[in-house]
């Protein structure tokens, strides 16, 4: 097991899933049973990747290589660095709420179900953990069929416009963005004489600046799609309202990342100089800061709980690219440490959602009102959830935004001035919901009786607040993760970034701040 | 006479049959016109086999094709019921569309033919060689064995096919 | 000089095989009379010829690889067995294979359980086996027509049917057309040539110029036909009705095994006598491929009728082919011969599972049909959805790799145009094989009559189903093989 | 008067060839359009003769027997699916065959 422990991390999931399909179907009870063991057992085979993982090391660790099509020159090849360790540990942890918080809510089509889950538990983390690009493809697009199902099947009234929304969207950039890999595939057999789709052989090509940019931007469709940016997040807000509570959750906490974090492990070092070409910065820039407020705003005018939470997203992901486009230290890592906040903060609000919804099956604002008075604990819950996403000092979203907009800021004070405002609107929107369902006096009378959280209930968002709280007192030890792979993007992409010895300082002093 | 000159008038003649026989099959309402003017046409076909000195080949067309396949047209003809058939409408709706694009597709043909083509230049013939049935003969049983041993097959199965169709009950 | 040698006997022993047991099958048929449960010797016969043909092959294989040879010819070049003949004749092979064995019951319910079908797919195979190995015009046509004639009249099996006797009517009406067009382009080829062997036909068209009218001629009519035969947008009305009324068994057989006989066909021609032209052809072609692409895409979205959809879903991977035969290169050649291999077993399955839908008095081709199938039995809904993801082209399935190589040879040889549409064809493609998947998955079911089921149907389930997954994840052993077909390419 | 070429029989070919695909399109008499593509098989071989003659051999007319073999038996098969339909259409009594639509 030991030379191996990424392909366990891996393939967890998936041998659960296995298993779970010779589970008789009748057995309802059994099967969320052996879905819930198969999910934490994917979490704990996880954990000693946290405790093995070396910072100071640079480059992949837990590397795994063999051939696997080698008439193509595709290789099985895993491994991680900093920014997947993140990543992977919060798709397991995700993953195990996700499946631990519909025990309930599901009630029809139970083994498809928690199969399809675990499929796409197996789907995520090997997006995170490929080295090959084309393994990465390969489980990019297996993604797509479980959410597909999950969305379709167990979703809301709307939910085969939704799914099929999402599906095709998210093929049609994938397609595109497989042209930019094979060019680069095929330019390396120019240029080497071998095919290949290691990342790290496709990083020693040299390619004219021409080309570079017409595969950056068959990556950023396929990239921008799955984030959502501006243009074209139209998929998002239907997909997250049809899904059921756990798909909304996977959905936004990990799924979304998928697009983010293909910006930072392909567009950046494997194009740099497209990436660092001024014309596609601005325009990134542009729509992450249109994102930005545009999601904030659209938030602030919806009457649907759940609406307001996905748009939300659409703002928060904005941040994350605005990080990523800055391109020095500070914005990268305040990237992915909002990427992984975004995940736990958005999380528990869909969560949040979903218990309101499973209780009065609505989710509209006006039914709601003082839900504080007769569901204490869900209450709290949902304002730590509240406080978390709006970036509260103390709370994990401050440490993201804050070191998000410190790179923007270093790039170009513009940016970070209208990002800004974005925060505000952001704690509006937030505030504003939090006042709409839980404070204030019980206007409607369904309400009067609805039962506080079950401890199954409460369980799945204790983890969830406990990183909150975390990333929110200590965040040094995610920063020190982050540090190598960070560097490494930065020197792959701007070289001369680390010859200005004020800047240089600066990195490590981002992080003292935060603290 | 000036055999060059039969020759010619006959190509001209039969090529009159032919093209004037295929136009008549297409444009004649009823089905039976139709086949004898593609007798006519298969005639004229025959003839210019005969001058191309195709002797073989005029007598599979006068046997085969004029006598029998046509006598199979005439047969199905006679047996499936046309009277019906006569009422519908006999051209589709875009006829017109059709003429005109074939049309200039036909043209175009004929005009990108109507230079002398520069064909390779021939072998000729050794004077008082076998004769056309036996080189035909000679060529098809020893160069074109195989194609002529599927073509068995292709027979057979045309024959099952064509029972198998046709007959009411297996 | 000797008429038939031993090697000619050796590269020709696997149609001898298919014909003389197609032979055998009518035999038996004809002259024992069997009782309708004796008639399962006939498949049995089939089988047997099929098995007698792949030892041939196999020995041909190991022959080429043994002794490190590109080709064998026979009958003075008429037939040349290669690795590219050798590959497309193990896809009919498998083709019959799984064919027939669907075909005993979907044949009972029909209540047309007749010998003479076994024996048509045999004979279409022996065609078939020409179209791949001919290297000569005569042996290509006349094989050509032996694989369409066994075609129309298995379209036309049901003879009770009138949507049937339509399809095989239309089918024979423009198949034979289209074999006009072709056959007449073959002649003007002989004419410039004075031969009909392929080789001294290449030569003799590529010492002539470019714009010669009667190279132009022959490859105007040729093209005309061949494309005819694979459905190529404009040339693809006669699919939809053909697939449509054809016997289900057989609409499977047809768009797979004669589309990848066409295919082998049409290659082969144009890297062959029409090479030197390719200055001309490649932009007609590539016009061809994309409104193939856009027709058979827009086209399938609107259908209601399963098989219909079918139909069309195959007409834009006729477009896909192409693509590959575009790009014309090493990567091009391996992407049509891998494309094709995929393409057989995952659209084979998917018209298997409409096979397992045929019931009494439920024709079982409808969407509504298949609606709630999850309900009804899982395991075919599974093995449709996997068909349905390969044929749109998601991995790990078999049809991502099909894809995957189109794409490649397009970016390699730079036509970025066609890619990107391509591209974004395999999206809309999405939409209409998800709603066959909704139907099944979130629909409730119409009828409460089981799906059918025989030993031959969980066979051919199964074989497509492991091939369709196997290809798509553990694809080295093929690609190798598909990899040495492109010998054609110079 | 000029001596006939090769070039006369093309022509007239090419233009028995015009004749017989515009049969096959606009005709929606399903005998006429059989016939119309024995039509189009004769323009081949008119074809193949002419070129045989050119080349003084005699493989375009073994070319064109096999032709005519396909031709017979395209034909034979082809009226037997007629048969059938029209049998079927006397017992359904469909008012018209709606196979020529497209």
């Amino acid at each position: 097991m030991d030379g191996h422990l990424l392909s366990w991390v891996l393939f967890t999931p998936l041998i659960g899933m296995a298993v779970l399909l010779l589970i008789p179907a009748e057995r309802k009870n059994l099967i969320r049973l052996w879905a819930n063991i198969a999910a934490l057992a994917g979490f704990l085979v996880s954990l000693p990747l946290v405790f093995r993982f070396d910072k100071d090391a640079s480059g992949f660790q837990f590397v795994e290589k063999a051939d696997w099509i080698p008439a193509l020159g595709v290789k099985y090849m895993i491994g991680i660095d900093g920014i997947s360790l993140l990543l992977v540990m919060l798709t397991t942890v995700i993953g195990c709420i996700a499946i631990l918080s519909s025990w309930n809510a599901i009630q029809d089509r139970v083994k498809e179900y928690y199969a399809m889950f675990l499929l796409q538990q197996t789907g995520i983390i090997g997006v995170f953990v490929s080295l090959d690009f084309f393994l990465f493809f390969v489980f990019w697009e297996v993604v797509l069929v479980p959410m597909y199902f999950i969305i379709g099947v167990w979703g809301g009234p709307r939910k085969l416009y939704a799914a099929i929304k999402f599906f095709i969207y998210t093929l049609a950039g994938g397609a595109l963005m497989l042209l930019g890999i094979l060019t680069l595939y095929f330019e390396h057999f120019k240029q080497f004489g071998y095919y290949t789709f290691e990342i790290s052989e496709l990083m020693k090509l040299n390619l004219s600046p021409v080309m570079e940019q017409w595969v950056f931007w068959a990556f950023f469709i396929g990239f921008a799609i799955k984030v959502p940016m501006f243009p074209f997040h139209t998929w998002l807000p239907d997909a997250h309202v049809e899904a059921p509570t756990a798909g909304s959750v996977v959905l936004a906490s990990v799924l979304l990342k998928m697009g983010t974090y293909g910006f930072i492990r392909f567009s950046l070092p494997l194009l740099p100089k497209a990436s660092v070409n001024a014309a596609i910065v601005q325009v990134l820039v542009a729509l992450s800061l249109i994102g930005i407020i545009y999601g904030a705003l659209v938030s602030l005018m919806q009457q649907d709980w759940k609406k307001l939470v996905a748009y939300s997203s659409v703002s928060h992901l904005g941040f994350c690219t605005l990080g990523i486009f800055a391109l020095n230290p500070n914005g990268l890592a305040g990237s992915v440490i909002q990427q992984i906040n975004h995940g736990i903060s958005t999380g528990m609000l869909f969560l949040v959602v979903g218990i309101a919804y499973e209780r009065r099956h609505t989710r509209d604002f006006k039914e709601f009102g003082g839900l504080g008075h007769v569901m204490p604990v869900y209450a709290i819950v949902a304002a730590i959830a509240m406080l978390s996403s709006a970036g509260l000092p103390l709370l994990n979203g401050f440490i993201g935004e804050f070191t998000i907009l410190q790179g923007a800021f270093e790039a170009n004070r513009a940016w970070a001035a209208i990002a800004v405002t974005g925060i505000i609107f952001g704690a509006a929107y937030l505030l504003w919901m939090y006042q709409r369902t839980m404070l204030g006096q019980i206007t409607n009378p369904k309400n009067l009786r609805l039962p506080d959280l079950s401890f199954r209930e409460l369980a799945t968002f204790l983890p969830l607040i406990a990183w909150a709280i975390w990333i929110g007192v200590y965040p040094q030890p995610h920063f020190a993760v982050l540090e190598k792979p960070v560097a490494q993007i930065v020197e792959r992409v701007r070289p001369d970034y680390f010859q200005k010895p004020v800047q240089q300082a600066e990195a490590p002093r981002a992080a003292e701040v935060a603290r | 006479m000036n055999p060059m000159w039969i020759d010619t008038l006959f190509f001209y003649f039969f090529a009159l049959l032919v093209l004037g026989g295929g136009v008549a099959t297409i444009t004649c309402k009823s089905a039976v016109h139709s086949a004898i003017s593609l007798i006519v046409s298969m005639v004229g076909v025959a003839g210019l086999f005969l001058l191309q000195h195709a002797e073989f080949l005029f007598a599979v067309q006068i046997v085969l094709y004029i006598g029998g396949v046509m006598v199979l047209f005439l047969f199905v003809i006679m047996l499936v019921n046309l009277d019906e058939s006569m009422q519908m409408r006999q051209f589709n709706r875009q006829w017109l569309l059709a003429v005109a694009a074939v049309i200039a597709a036909g043209v175009q043909a004929v005009w990108l033919l109507s230079k002398p083509a520069d064909l390779p230049a021939a072998v000729p013939q050794v004077p008082g060689g076998p004769g056309n049935v036996q080189r035909v003969a000679d060529v098809l049983f020893s160069q074109y064995l195989l194609p002529f041993e599927i073509a068995s097959v292709l027979l057979l199965a045309a024959v099952i096919g064509s029972v198998v169709m046709a007959k009411k009950r297996l | 000089m000797s008429y038939y040698t031993a090697q000619d006997h050796f590269v020709l022993v696997p149609a001898i095989m298919l014909a003389l047991f197609g032979c055998a099958v009518f035999l038996f048929d004809f002259l024992i009379f069997p009782s309708p449960k004796q008639r399962k010797y006939l498949l049995f016969f089939l089988v047997l010829g099929l098995v007698f043909a792949g030892a041939g092959l196999w020995q041909q294989q190991s022959f080429l690889m043994s002794h490190g040879i590109p080709e064998i010819t026979a009958f003075r070049g008429t037939l040349t067995v290669d690795s590219f003949a050798l590959f497309f004749n193990w896809i009919f092979l498998a083709a019959s294979f799984i064919v027939a064995i669907v075909s005993y019951r979907y044949l009972e319910t029909e209540n047309e359980h007749h010998g003479e079908y076994y024996g048509l797919i045999l004979l279409a195979n022996c065609g078939m086996f020409f179209l791949a190995t001919g290297t000569d015009l005569i042996t290509l046509f006349v094989g050509l027509e032996l694989m369409a004639l066994c075609f129309y009249i298995m379209v036309g099996f049901l003879r009770g049917d009138k949507r049937s006797n339509e399809a095989a009517l239309k089918y024979l009406l423009l198949g034979a057309f289209s074999s006009g067009f072709l056959v007449y382009g073959f002649s003007v080829m002989y004419g410039l040539s004075g031969s009909t062997r392929l080789r001294e036909v290449a030569i003799s068209l590529a010492t002539r110029g470019l714009w010669d009218p009667l190279v132009f001629l022959a490859l105007a009519t040729t093209a005309v036909g061949l494309l005819f035969k694979v459905s190529a947008v404009p040339f693809h009305m006669w699919a939809p009705d053909a697939y449509e009324g054809a016997p289900t068994p057989i609409t499977a057989y047809l768009s797979v095994a004669s589309k990848a006989a066409s295919f082998a066909f049409l290659v082969r021609i144009f890297l062959g006598p029409l090479a030197a032209s390719r200055e001309i052809w490649e932009p007609l072609l590539s016009a061809v491929a994309l409104a193939t692409l856009t027709v058979g895409n827009l086209a399938a979205l609107s259908q209601t009728n399963v098989k219909r959809l079918l139909a069309y879903s195959s007409i834009s991977h006729a477009g896909f082919i192409l693509l590959g035969l575009i790009a014309g290169n090493v990567t091009g050649i391996t992407g049509v011969a891998v494309y094709m291999l995929v393409y057989t077993f995952m659209n084979l399955g998917a018209f298997i599972v409409l096979v397992a839908l045929r019931r009494k008095n439920i024709i079982g081709d409808d969407m509504d049909d298949i609606s709630g199938l999850m309900r009804k039995s899982p395991a075919h809904a599974v093995l449709m959805l996997i068909f349905l993801c390969s044929l749109a082209g998601i991995p790990p399935t078999a049809g991502f790799l099909g894809k995957y190589y189109i794409f490649l040879a397009l970016v390699e040889t730079q036509h970025y145009v066609l890619a990107v549409a391509a591209a974004v064809y395999t999206a809309v493609a999405v939409y209409y094989y998800f709603r066959i998947v909704r139907s099944m998955f979130v629909s409730e079911t119409t009828d409460k009559l089981p799906v059918a089921s025989s030993f031959g149907l969980r066979l051919a389930l199964g074989v497509t189903g492991v091939m369709t997954l196997l290809i798509g994840i553990y694809p080295e052993p093929f690609l190798r093989l598909a990899q040495s077909t492109t010998s054609l390419v110079r | 008067m000029h001596p006939i070429t090769t070039t006369h029989y093309l022509i007239l070919s090419a233009a028995l060839l015009a004749i017989g695909a515009v049969g096959v399109l606009i005709r929606r008499n399903i005998i006429i359009m059989l016939m119309s593509i024995e039509l189009i098989l004769n323009a081949v071989n008119i074809n193949l003769i002419a070129f045989s003659r050119h080349y003084q051999d005699v493989i375009g007319q073994v070319f064109a027997i096999f032709v005519i073999t396909v031709a017979v038996a395209e034909a034979a098969v082809g009226l037997g699916i007629l048969i059938a339909l029209f049998r079927n259409k006397a017992t359904v009594q469909a008012d018209e065959v709606e196979i020529l639509k497209w």
